[in-house]
């Protein structure tokens, strides 16, 4: 019975989570929060028995998967603010990442 | 209009889920393949106390000689997309807090990395989570100092080196044991201690080197691009 | 023992409650850090070691963890705070005294 | 327990399908991606929880003798294992791609990639 009340709150947080992942308007926090869909994640396998799987998701769905996106969006983001001007091939306006 | 065709295709799909919610009726016992792997005799044979370690390493050892490939196919591929001379960067200074805690947490990680993977057939883990550890201690040790060159060669070469000899040792089954990936190839030991279950902590010990340097690599490939900012 | 082992989880849960008060109230990302830190890391040392307590069995393990904790969570909100000042988040306007600007060894850029 | 997860899981695959088909932006479409793969991971763990059973590792509390009525189905999770894995290598090749698309065109709007549209 207690299983099922956390396993209620924890599937709202992790709803409300792949929320803002999919509509925050700042990818930092988007990424953010599907980290922490990760991390719920696996505390919801703990409660179903596989500690296995909780510790593999722990160590990659919410750190490591993390990591390489933020290395990727300081990669795009210091590309653009480098000089200003980054030029694209068919003179488009860049858009907001 | 685009969003409104999509949302019928969604909700198309949640019915279709929805219909294999319905299915579902919870279980009450195991099915005929689990009861297969829990049978006294046959844990008896393999005598690895984690059950995921044993269905992981023998019963569908090729599964994971398959993934191992693919891994080592993504973190190849990237290498090749993302190959460039690291550039010049200018960097603040880490504070003198933060490089002492990095040099005293590193091996620690490690030695908690390689923990997991040599009792992965005792405990929980074993070597995809070891591997997990030790990436995240490269990835402590690329934020604490970095103006130093990622050694990417050495962690290519660890992890060649320990995919042929989890190759070998699975073709070593095939020739002196029963079968491909047969774990009985060595003196099996007692049941529940360290040294047991025959092949199988030195295969999921390799497995955990190959997958930690793998994701290192493409750790460190990520970092080379980085530019000044 | 295992009441005393009781009283201080129980001590423990309370000060983690008083940590997350105080990330509501406090004004800034510095001081929420701080609280977020401090008292967390007692709360989860006086919750660990009540299970000490009550189950002896665990103590190494328990004890590691303690000394895990110990040394992670302080570094990684100092880094935190650093990185936070260096990108310019602003100090709450009731800020007395700020020494890492008095301070600008710390702020100089290090040419590689 | 295992119908409120499987709730969860089916929710999550909904929300990271919609992202993938909806949003413009490439990284968003990642994000998707990896949503969608918690979602299925969640499904198939949920899948193999028998009620009331323990985890699959035989120690003093789980006997060998009894263990086919004591434990869960250790199938499921060792797939899931080896799927979380792969998950990861597939979310870094793309983010590469990614990073040789932005260097490409100089932004990420799915839109201005139009070479192959016909």
């Amino acid at each position: 019975m207690n299983y099922l009340i956390i396993s209620i709150l924890l599937g709202i947080i992790i709803l409300i989570m792949a929320g803002i992942a999919i509509y925050h308007k700042e990818s930092l926090v988007a990424i953010i929060a599907t980290g922490v869909v990760g991390l719920f994640a696996s505390v919801l396998y703990l409660l179903l028995a596989a500690p296995d799987v909780a510790m593999t998701e722990a160590a990659i769905g919410s750190g490591l998967s993390t990591i390489i996106f933020f290395y990727v969006l300081n990669k795009i983001r210091s590309d653009k603010t480098k000089d200003g001007s980054l030029k694209t091939k068919d003179g488009r306006q860049k858009t907001e990442v | 209009m685009r969003n409104s065709f999509i949302l019928i295709l969604i909700v198309a799909f949640g019915i279709m889920l929805y219909g294999l919610f319905d299915a579902f009726s919870g279980n009450e016992q195991l099915s005929e393949l689990a009861k297969y792997y829990a049978q006294k005799e046959n844990i008896e044979k393999v005598q690895a106390a984690n059950l995921v370690t044993a269905v992981v390493v023998t019963y569908r050892g090729l599964d994971t000689l398959g993934e191992v490939t693919i891994l080592f196919l993504t973190a190849a591929i990237i290498g090749f997309f993302l190959h460039n001379k690291e550039e010049k960067r200018f960097l603040r200074e880490n504070s003198e807090i933060f490089i002492t805690a990095a040099k005293l947490l590193i091996p620690i990680i490690i030695l908690l990395g390689v923990y997991i993977f040599i009792n992965g057939h005792l405990t929980p883990g074993g070597g995809f989570q070891g591997g997990a550890v030790i990436a995240s201690a490269v990835i402590l040790m690329i934020l604490a100092f970095p103006e130093r060159e990622f050694n990417s060669k050495f962690f290519t070469y660890l992890e060649s080196a320990s995919g042929t000899i989890f190759v070998l040792l699975a073709a070593l089954g095939a020739i002196i044991g029963s079968g491909f990936l047969d774990n009985a190839i060595v003196p099996m030991g007692t049941f529940g201690k360290l040294v047991s279950a025959g092949v199988i902590p030195i295969i999921y010990s390799f497995v955990g080197l190959k997958v930690g340097s793998e994701l290192s690599n493409i750790l460190g490939n990520f970092k080379a691009v980085q530019s000044d900012n | 023992m295992e009441l005393v082992g009781a009283i201080f989880t129980l001590i423990g849960a309370l000060v983690l409650l008083v940590a997350s008060i105080g990330l509501i109230r406090m004004p800034d990302v510095y001081n929420r850090l701080q609280v977020g830190t401090k008292a967390s890391t007692l709360g989860t040392i006086f919750s660990l070691f009540g299970l000490v307590l009550v189950n002896p069995g665990w103590a190494g393990k328990l004890i590691l963890l303690i000394f895990f904790v110990m040394m992670t969570n302080p570094v990684s909100s100092h880094v935190l705070a650093r990185a936070a000042y260096f990108i310019k988040i602003p100090l709450t306007r009731r800020t007395v005294v700020d020494k890492l600007k008095v301070s600008d060894s710390a702020l100089k850029v290090k040419a590689d | 327990m295992e119908y409120v997860s499987l709730t969860i899981g089916f929710l999550v695959i909904l929300a990271g399908l919609w992202a993938i088909m909806t949003k413009k932006n490439i990284i968003r479409i990642i994000i998707g991606f990896v949503l969608f793969d918690t979602g299925i991971h969640i499904v198939m763990v949920a899948l193999a929880y028998v009620k009331g059973k323990a985890a699959p590792i035989l120690d003093s509390t789980v006997s060998i003798d009894d263990a086919v009525n004591s434990i869960v189905d250790p199938i499921p999770q060792a797939l899931v294992l080896t799927a979380i894995v792969i998950g990861l290598g597939v979310t870094a090749l793309m983010l590469a791609y990614a990073v040789k698309l932005h260097k490409e065109k100089g932004n990420l709007d799915i839109k201005s990639f139009k070479e192959l549209k016909w």
